[in-house]
C-alpha cells in the first residue's frame, strides 16, 4: 500500500492550482514524471558541493565527482540487474536506439570497405531483416526506418491485434533465419499492453538475433531484471521514472564487443592525428562530458522508487487502472483504445470520446486541472491501425490515488456536456 | 483565460456545420498539411482565375482547426489574391497576439473570434493550420504563373 | 571592472573549502564552469513548477514549459546573433559535432545507393578533403576520423608553430578545390590561442567548403556573433558558461536544408510503418524528450554573462592571463606551452614544471586547494607536436581574481619545493 | 589524506631511481598500456621461463606509476608465474581498501606503501597501470603455451 497523500507532499508539483485555480490531477507520466524534492535536490547539491568535469581531473572535487558519479552508475545499473559496465548514459531513450542503430549501420559500412568489423554481428547485408512490433513508438520505428534504408535490409512488423495486443501467431515466420535484430517496446505508451518478453526474445534466440527491449514505460512501473529475461540491449529513460530530464540509459549485455558510436573525448585510449583507439565500456560510449548532475539525480530517483518498492508501485498502479477502466467503460461515449482487463497491462489508458476530437477533450480537461496526453502519442501507426485520428490518454503513477481516477471520470462526463454530446 | 474564450460560440457552430468542407474544385494546386503534434491534417486545393481565389479542402482535427477551415473558406473564396494573402497575414498577426487582438483585425471579420484561440499556445497551431495550408498552395500558384 | 568578491558570492561551490580545509582556487574552468545560485535556481524551479513534456500537450503545465523552452532558445540564439530556428539542442558540443559528421555520413551512403538526397553538399566521394588543424580537441578530431575512414575522405591539418599558433602560411594549399569542410577550434583549450576564425572561413567559401566552429572557449568568454563570421555551423556547450551540465548548442545556417542525425519522436512530420517525414527546424533535430530544465538554466547562464557583459569578462580574463604569465614566467623551471603573449589569446595557460609530471604538480596544488587540470586536455596530438607527456593547465573565468593567479605562482614555487627541485 | 601518505619516501626514491627499467629481456610478450585520462604509458614485456617470470619495461608517467612500476619489478621478476599472478591480486585488492590496506598485504614488501595512493580515487589508476599490463602480458604467454 502506498501512502499516497505522503508521497504527493514529496512532489511540489503536485500541490501547485492550475487554470482557474484548479487542484492538479497530473495523468501526465507517461509523458514525463514529476520529480521529488529528493531528486531536486541532488541535482542543486552536486552544482552546490561537487560540481566539476569527471574522470578528467586530480583535483578534490573532480575525484569526488567522479566517485558520486560512478556510485550512481552501480545504483542505476542494480535497480535492472546489470553490472556497472554494462549501462551507459545517454540524454534519453531515443538517444539510445539511435546508438545501437548507428552501431549497425558503422559495422556495415566498415565491412562494405573492407575495413576490420569490432563485431561481424552488427554487420547488414541486403535482404537481412529487422522485425518490430505494429505498436512502436516513433523512437523504435524511425531510427531502423533510416538505418534500413541506408543499409538494404528489411523491416517486418509484428501485428497488432483488435484488442491491442501484439498477435504472435506467425511469429516463427516473421522471425526467421533473415532476422538480425528484433527490437520491441516492453509496455505500450499508447496501448498499456506488456507485451510477452520471452516468447519474443526466446524466438530471437533460436534465429541467432540480437534483440533490443524499449523498456522506457516498464523501468519506471515493474521490476526488471535485464539478466533473467536476457535482451542483449535495454534502453529507458530517466525522466519517466522520476529522475531529471537529459539521461538516458543504455544497457548493453556485452558491451565492450560493440562498436563505438559518438566519438570525442573521453571515450578515447590513445589519438594520433591520423587515428585512434577507444577505451572499454562503458567509458567507450560517453564522448564528452556527461550529464553528471542528471546522472546523480536519477540514482536519487532509484532511491525513491525502491524505497517505495516497484512490485508495490505496480500494484497500485493496477489498482487504479482498474478503478478506470470501470469508471470509463461506464460511459456509453468512451471507446477504449487497447486491452480492457487487467492481464498483462499497465498503467495507461488510451480512449476516445464520441467524435469529439482529443484535442477538444483534452483541452476541457485541462480547464479542470486534469492533465492529460492527446494526440498520436509517437505511436502513429497504432491510430493508422485503429483508424482514429489520435487518442485521450491518461497515465498513473505512484503518485495519483482513487481521487485522481474520479475527476478522470467526472471530467470525462463534463466535457461530453461542454460539446452538448449525449 | 476560460476555455469559454477558445470555444466561442461562432466557433463551435462552424466546427459543427463546416463550410465549404470537401474538395469540389477540379483543378488548382494541392497541397496536404499536418499538424505533427496532434494528427490533425488538411488537403487544400486553390486556383487563381481571373485574379480570383478558388479553395476547397477536407480535413480531420480538432474543433479548432475545423472551425478554422470553414471560417477561412467563407472569408477568402472568391476574393482576389492579393486581399487573400493580406487576411493571411492578418490572421497570422492575430494568433501571435496573446488575446490583444490587432488594429486592423475587423476585416477577418468572423474569425476575430480566434483571438481567443491566441491565449492558448497550444491551439495557435491548430487555427493557423488551413491557412498556412492557403498561404502554400497559392504561393505555388503565383509561383507557376511565373513561370 | 568585475566586482569579483561579488560575482563569487553569487557561486555557492566557492565558498567551500577543500582537502585540509584550504580554501577553494578553482582553475579548472576551461573543463567545466561553476554555476551561480540562479542557474540553479532555475533548474530546481522549473521541476517544482512547470515540468512537463513540451511541444506534446496541451495541459496547462505543457503550454507553460513549452513557452518557457521557446523563450529560453530565443535568448540563448540571440546571445550568438542567431535566430530561434537556426539552433538545436544536443547534450554537449562533442554531440553537436558528431550530428554534423553523421549529417554527412547519412547524406553519402544516399547518395551511394541513389536515394534522393537531401542536400548534395553533404554527400561526400572518395578523396574529398576535410581540414582540421592540429590543435583540435578530441570532439573535433575524433569523429571526423570516422567520418573519413567511412566515406574514403582524407584528413588535412592546418598545423601548429612552436609558438602555438596554427601556421596559415600554406593555407592556401591545404584548403584547395578538394575540400569540402574545415572544422576547427575558436579558441585552444590547451594553448589559449584564439584562431584567425576570418582568414580561415575567407578560404573556405573561396573553395566552397562548409565551415564548422568549435566554439566550446569562445562563446563562453567573449562577444561572439555566428553572423558576422558567417560560418555554417558552430557548437558549444553550456556547462562551460555557467549553464547545467547535458545541454550542448548546434547552429546551423542553413537548417532546412541540413540532412536529419538522431530520428524519433518530435522529429516527425508524419509517420507510417514504411516510412517517415521529418519536420522544420529546429524540431527536425531534437528526437525524444528534450532537455528542458537545462535549456532553461542555461538562459538563466546566458542572463547573468549578458548582465555584466562578455567584452567585460574577456578584458578581465586577459588581465589576470597577463599576472599569470608574468608571475609564472618568473619560475626557471616554468615552461609554457602556448602563446606567452596577450595577442589572440584568451585566458587558458599550460605549462610544465621542470620534469616533474604534470599528475604531480597538479596533486601538490590540489593540496593546496588549487584545482587545475592535468593531462592532455583531450588533444594529444597538441602534446605529441610538443614533445610533453601531459601538462597542468590552469583556466580563469568571472570569478576568479588577483589572488587566485597569486597563489597559483606560489603553489607552483612550492611544488618544486615538495619535490626538492630547484 | 594528505598527500604525504600519496607521497611516501620510499615511492619517491622508486620513482628517483627506478629498478629494471629499459626493456633488456630480448623474447617474451610485448604489450603497451595506456592509462587515457592522464596519457602515462608503459611498455613491458615478460616471459615465462622454467616456470619463473622474466620482466623488463619501459614508462613515461607520474612518479605514483614510475615507482610502482620499479616495486613490481623488484618484487615479481625471477618469481613463480603463480606467485606473480597472486602478488598482482593483493595489489589489486590494496588499491581498492581505501586506505584500510588488506589482511595479507605484506607479501607485497615495500609495495605496501601504496596503500597511501588508494585514498586518492584518481591515482589509483596511475598505480595499477604496470601491475595490469604485467596481468595482461603473463596471460597472454599461458594461453600461447597452452597452444
Ligand atoms: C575546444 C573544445 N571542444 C570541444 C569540447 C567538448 O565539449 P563537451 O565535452 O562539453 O562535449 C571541449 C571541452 O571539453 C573543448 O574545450
Ligand atoms: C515506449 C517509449 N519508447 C521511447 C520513448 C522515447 O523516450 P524519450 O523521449 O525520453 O527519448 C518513449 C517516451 O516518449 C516511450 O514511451
Amino acid at each position: 500500500m502506498i501512502d499516497v497523500a505522503a508521497v504527493k507532499r514529496d512532489f511540489p508539483i503536485l500541490s501547485q492550482r492550475v487554470r482557474a485555480n484548479r487542484e492538479l490531477i497530473y495523468l501526465d507520466s507517461a509523458a514525463t514524471s514529476q520529480k521529488p524534492e529528493s531528486v531536486i535536490n541532488a541535482v542543486s547539491r552536486f552544482y552546490q558541493n561537487t560540481n566539476a568535469a569527471i574522470h578528467r581531473g586530480a583535483h578534490a572535487l573532480a575525484e569526488a565527482a567522479t566517485v558520486e558519479f560512478e556510485s550512481a552508475r552501480e545504483k542505476i545499473a542494480h535497480f535492472i540487474g546489470a553490472q556497472s559496465h554494462e549501462i551507459c548514459f545517454t540524454k534519453n531513450a531515443t538517444e539510445s536506439i539511435n546508438a545501437v542503430t548507428y552501431m549497425f549501420l558503422n559495422e556495415t559500412i566498415k565491412a562494405q570497405r573492407g575495413i576490420q568489423v569490432e563485431n561481424p554481428h552488427f554487420a547488414l547485408q541486403a535482404g537481412d531483416e529487422i522485425v518490430l512490433t505494429q505498436m512502436e513508438h516513433h523512437a523504435n520505428l524511425v531510427p531502423w526506418q533510416e538505418l534500413a534504408l541506408k543499409t538494404g535490409a528489411e523491416l517486418r512488423f509484428i501485428p497488432l491485434n483488435t484488442e491491442g495486443r501484439l498477435d504472435l501467431s506467425d511469429l516463427e515466420s516473421i522471425i526467421n533465419n533473415k532476422t538480425r535484430v528484433v527490437s520491441f517496446v516492453h509496455q505500450s505508451n499508447f496501448l498499456g499492453t506488456i507485451n510477452p518478453v520471452n516468447s519474443i526474445i526466446n524466438r530471437a534466440k533460436q534465429v541467432g538475433a540480437l534483440t533490443l527491449l524499449d523498456a522506457c514505460q516498464s523501468v519506471p512501473h515493474l521490476t526488471m531484471n535485464v539478466k533473467s529475461i536476457d535482451v542483449d540491449f535495454a534502453v529507458f529513460s530517466g525522466h519517466k521514472m522520476l529522475g531529471p530530464l537529459g539521461v538516458g540509459v543504455l544497457y548493453l549485455k556485452d558491451p565492450n564487443s560493440a562498436p563505438v558510436f559518438l566519438t570525442g573525448g573521453s571515450m578515447i585510449e590513445k589519438v594520433t592525428l591520423e587515428k585512434s583507439t577507444y577505451a572499454q565500456a562503458p567509458q567507450r560510449f560517453e564522448a564528452g562530458t556527461q550529464a553528471a548532475a542528471e546522472v546523480i539525480g536519477l540514482a536519487a530517483a532509484v532511491d525513491y522508487l525502491e524505497q517505495i518498492g516497484m512490485e508495490v508501485i505496480h500494484r497500485h498502479e493496477l489498482a487504479l487502472t482498474k478503478l478506470a477502466l470501470e469508471g470509463l467503460m461506464q460511459i456509453p461515449q468512451v471507446n477504449i483504445i487497447g486491452p480492457t482487463d487487467l492481464q498483462e497491462r499497465g498503467g495507461i489508458i488510451s480512449f476516445t470520446l464520441a467524435d469529439l476530437h482529443p484535442h477538444d477533450v483534452g483541452q476541457v480537461l485541462d480547464e479542470q486541472g486534469i492533465a492529460v496526453r492527446v494526440g498520436h502519442h509517437c505511436a502513429w501507426p497504432i491510430c493508422t491501425y485503429f483508424n482514429v485520428p489520435a487518442t485521450t490518454r491518461a497515465s498513473f503513477y505512484l503518485y495519483n490515488d482513487e481521487h485522481d481516477v474520479e475527476m478522470l471520470v467526472s471530467g470525462v462526463t463534463r466535457t461530453l456536456d461542454y460539446f452538448g454530446v449525449s | 483565460m476560460s476555455i469559454d474564450n477558445l470555444y466561442q460560440e461562432i466557433i463551435l457552430e462552424h466546427y459543427r456545420h463546416p463550410q465549404g468542407k470537401g474538395i469540389s474544385l477540379e483543378n488548382g494546386v494541392e497541397v496536404h498539411h499536418v499538424n505533427p503534434s496532434c494528427g490533425d491534417e488538411i488537403t487544400l486545393r486553390a486556383a487563381i482565375m481571373d485574379e480570383k481565389v478558388g479553395v476547397s479542402y477536407d480535413n480531420t482535427g480538432c474543433s479548432i482547426s475545423q472551425a478554422s477551415a470553414s471560417m477561412m473558406w467563407e472569408l477568402v473564396h472568391g476574393k482576389p489574391a492579393t486581399e487573400v494573402l493580406a487576411l493571411e497575414a492578418e490572421f497570422l498577426a492575430l494568433m501571435q497576439s496573446k488575446g490583444q487582438g490587432t488594429d486592423e483585425d475587423e476585416s477577418l471579420s468572423d474569425a476575430i473570434a480566434f483571438v481567443g484561440v491566441s491565449q492558448f499556445p497550444a491551439r495557435v497551431k491548430c487555427a493557423l493550420l488551413p491557412w498556412m495550408a492557403l498561404k502554400d498552395a497559392l504561393l505555388q500558384n503565383l509561383r507557376s504563373n511565373n513561370e
